[in-house]
């Protein structure tokens, strides 16, 4: 019983955040609700004994990305006001809901039962804790099935490094207009530029 | 009386639970343990306060504070100005608060939230000593025991710098904006080497959860310090830079931002960064204690061993009032002698916060960060790389 | 144990919110965040299944996920940044000027 | 039950006591409103621009570097825990993933990206 009324209030929890995310007029806000979102997200894991994955779900989205986030916020030092004209419309929240809801219907529908075939059966919960623990469990499938993913994940995060570092150095190719044609024209790109961030 | 307790039963039937069955006996302990642990943390900051003015002073040759006491009626307690720090924070919560204008009212009052609650959970995650059984119940003694161990502690401490940020862009003011950019990204580039530093004890210990970790440093040759000293050395670092202290406060340096990030908070809410401050630095030092120094585990005698002699000398005595003390009260007071131990070795690292911070000059902001960048990561990865190495050699 | 449909549809509704986010947002950071918003969604249906099915698999792809989640906002927003620094605007209004 | 139970509870007692810390000084102090007390602190000198001002892009840098390292350093604790069993596999599917990623961490050391000037 408890364990049903615990998921409802988390996934209250987490759509009124996910709401709360995509509506609100000031970027700063969204991204502290996004991290709540993710905080929730994270109980859900852990309800669902991925204890692993919650701990990382905190670590690397709450804890890294969206600080990324708010650090490009304060960088771009966005105002709420400035964005006149971004918040959402009415109807636009309104056709967010009717379509929502209406994928759910259809699929109900159609007869979408969930996942129930495919999986190999192996990994229950008593499973999972005889062999050590969760993190245990999903390190030692990491790194016997998945050995090419998890290499390709590293030339992934390689490819990343060199290419933000690229895109965002204060003098880096893109950004100064060197890639456009006539230097002339860069230079013009340059002052429209000097205009552009009063 | 069990007509009450049936009618508790059934309430407490609607939650799972039911009077002292398992479930219900975690949440209490839970609760009675955390209670313990908030007043104890919340004495820290008054004491820390009180060591930084008083152990800078004898450094000095000046006196510090030494006159200030406590009157019980007709005896006259000199507390050398401890109770001064006790007055401070009772002066803080009455003090006005003043929000400036122009500053963005829900984060203003967010942002003490988000400095605080990390401190505690992680402050919950750190073994005290080993499990006490109170009336049949073995419950342990470290408040939350999640298999994952550090990664809880890692997760959660990340989340603090949000407390730095939101402070800074809330504060309608240009200083601490410019403040909590630094400090939050001093403490983002020093949490890789703190992640990296731990690697190898996880690689030694086999294991996340710090109680099986305390329990690996049985031995005293088994210590993390000797088992992987330069994870020592990274982490030792890596503790000052986290809390923004020391040769690494430059982001709330009088001197460069006045008192950036929290320039703008007053009263209560200074009074909250100030002890999620000091409630990381304890935590750290605790977490120090507990991978390098044994946690609990004193040197030479273990425990229990220390227990049943102390109940033997103390059994004598008490004979004389008929109380003889069980078996029970044998891990019991393990258990007391362990808080003992973990609590003095993570009052030593506190006391390393005050001596190094009176003896090491305050770095420049790119030396701080060229620290953390070139010389701090690429020594951690060279010290997991090192350790497993060595650990492959040995065992396969 | 709480059905997997209930997961399934709770992770639909989320995915709707970032889909909308993306769509009706003009700020491109907002963009960025509803796709991570939506991201999150795609992990609590794996997880989900994961758990349903007893497979260790789902777990194992929610790490990869994070991992592209990480390099694409990383990557995505050193182009907000360039994008900012050479129109000086975040807001979508500046994509007319690509036109010929 | 689940493990996490306490860290519920902690988590809301750890809320709850932020929430009253923070919000203490606000019922138990004095509200006497004057106008100079409610200026930004500047050192005295009467505010001239307003705090939204540039920042340089090295805090964005370090912040997109903090990330992927960040990922570097979960699939190191992943490979830690299961250590002991992966035996040389392990050690050398990692090395290779951590050749890649240091050459990486050099392509930046190289391009000078974390400089602060």
């Amino acid at each position: 019983m408890i364990s049903y009324a615990l998921f409802y209030l988390i996934a209250a929890f987490i759509l009124l955040c996910s709401m709360m995310v995509v509506v609100s007029r000031n970027p700063v806000t969204s991204a502290i609700f996004l991290v709540t979102d993710l905080f929730f997200i994270s109980a859900l894991f852990a309800k669902m004994n991925a204890h692993f994955l919650a701990a990382i779900q905190i670590l690397l989205y709450a804890g890294a990305i969206v600080v990324l986030f708010v650090f490009v916020i304060m960088l771009l030092n966005l105002k709420a006001e400035e964005l006149k004209g971004a918040r959402m419309t009415v109807p636009e929240i309104g056709v967010l809901i009717v379509s929502a809801i209406g994928f759910v219907v259809i699929a109900a529908l159609l007869g979408a039962d969930g996942a129930t075939t495919g999986g190999d059966g192996r990994w229950t919960d008593e499973a999972i804790t005889a062999a050590g623990g969760n993190t245990f469990a999903v390190a030692m499938r990491l790194f016997v099935n998945f050995v090419w993913p998890f290499e390709l994940a590293s030339v992934l995060i390689l490819l990343a490094i060199v290419a933000s570092v690229v895109i965002a150095r204060k003098d880096s190719l893109v950004s100064s207009g060197v890639g456009s044609t006539a230097p002339a024209q860069g230079k013009g790109e340059k002052g429209k530029v000097a205009h552009g961030t009063r | 009386m069990e007509q009450l307790t049936a009618q508790l039963n059934e309430v407490l039937g609607m939650f799972g639970l039911a009077l002292w069955n398992d479930a219900f006996v975690q949440v209490v302990a839970t609760v009675l343990k955390f209670a313990v642990l908030a007043v104890a943390l919340l004495q820290i900051p008054p004491v820390m306060v009180w060591l930084e003015r008083r152990a800078p002073a004898l450094m000095q040759r000046r006196r510090g504070p030494n006159r200030v006491g406590v009157s019980l009626g007709p005896i006259k307690l000199r507390l050398y100005g401890l109770t001064q720090s006790f007055a401070d924070a009772v002066k803080l919560i009455f003090k006005e608060e003043v929000v400036p204008e122009g500053a963005h009212k829900a984060f203003y009052h967010i942002a003490p939230i988000f400095g605080v609650f990390p401190a505690f959970l992680i402050a919950c995650a750190i073994p005290y000593g080993p499990p006490i059984d109170v009336f049949g119940y073995t419950i342990p003694l470290s408040i939350i025991s999640v298999d994952v161990g550090f990664l809880f502690i890692f997760a959660i401490s990340s989340l603090a710098v949000y407390g730095v940020t939101l402070a800074g862009y809330a504060s309608n003011n240009k200083y601490s904006l410019l403040g909590s950019l630094r400090a939050s990204a001093q403490m983002i580039s020093y949490e890789i080497p703190l992640g990296l530093s731990l690697i190898p004890i996880v690689l030694i210990y086999g294991t996340l959860d710090l109680n099986k970790i305390v329990m690996g440093q049985e031995n005293f040759w088994h210590w993390g310090i000797f088992t992987a000293p330069v994870s020592f050395v990274i982490f030792f670092v890596c503790m000052f830079a986290e809390t923004n202290r020391a040769p690494f406060d430059l982001a709330e340096a009088e001197s460069e931002l006045v008192a950036g990030f929290h320039t703008e908070f007053n009263s209560a809410k200074f009074a909250a960064f100030f002890l999620s401050e000091y409630v990381a630095m304890f935590v750290l030092s605790a977490l120090c204690a507990t991978v390098f120094f044994g946690g609990w585990q004193n040197p030479f005698i273990s425990n229990a061993a220390l227990a049943s002699f102390v109940v033997g000398i103390l059994n004598a005595p008490l004979a004389s009032f008929g109380i003889a003390l069980g078996a029970a009260s044998v891990t019991n007071i393990a258990a007391l002698i362990g808080i003992g131990v973990l609590a003095l070795k993570a009052g030593f690292f506190m006391w390393m916060y005050v001596w190094v911070r009176w003896t090491v000059p305050r770095f420049r902001y790119d030396q701080l960060m060229d620290l953390g960048w070139k010389f701090m990561l690429p020594l951690g990865l060279a010290n997991v790389v090192g350790t497993a190495f060595v650990l492959a050699a040995l065992k396969f | 144990m709480v059905p997997v449909e209930h997961y399934m549809v709770l992770a639909t509704l989320v995915f709707f919110c970032g889909l909308a986010g993306v769509m009706f947002r003009k700020n491109l950071i907002m963009v960025l965040m509803s796709i991570e918003l939506m991201l999150n969604a795609v992990n609590i249906v794996f997880v989900a299944a994961s758990r349903e099915l007893a497979d260790l698999d789902g777990q194992v792809m929610v790490i990869f996920i994070i991992t592209v989640a990480a390099c694409e906002a990383a990557v995505g927003l050193a182009m907000v940044i360039a994008l900012f620094r050479k129109y000086g605007t975040v807001n979508t209004g500046f994509l007319r000027m690509l036109r010929g | 039950m689940n493990p996490y139970l306490p860290v519920l509870v902690v988590l809301v007692f750890g809320i709850v006591l932020g929430a009253i810390l923070s919000a203490l000084s606000f019922f138990m102090g004095p509200k006497r409103w004057t106008k100079e007390k409610y200026d930004p602190y500047e050192c005295g000198v009467p505010m001239v621009t307003s705090a939204a001002e540039r920042m340089s892009v090295k805090f964005y840098l370090t912040a997109i570097l903090f990330i992927l390292f960040d990922i570097e350093t979960v699939f190191l604790y992943l490979w830690a825990v299961s250590f002991h069993q992966l035996g040389w596999f392990g050690v050398v599917e990692v090395s290779v993933f951590m050749i890649i990623l240091v050459t990486g961490y050099v392509y930046v050391l190289r391009r000078r990206a974390l400089d602060w000037d």
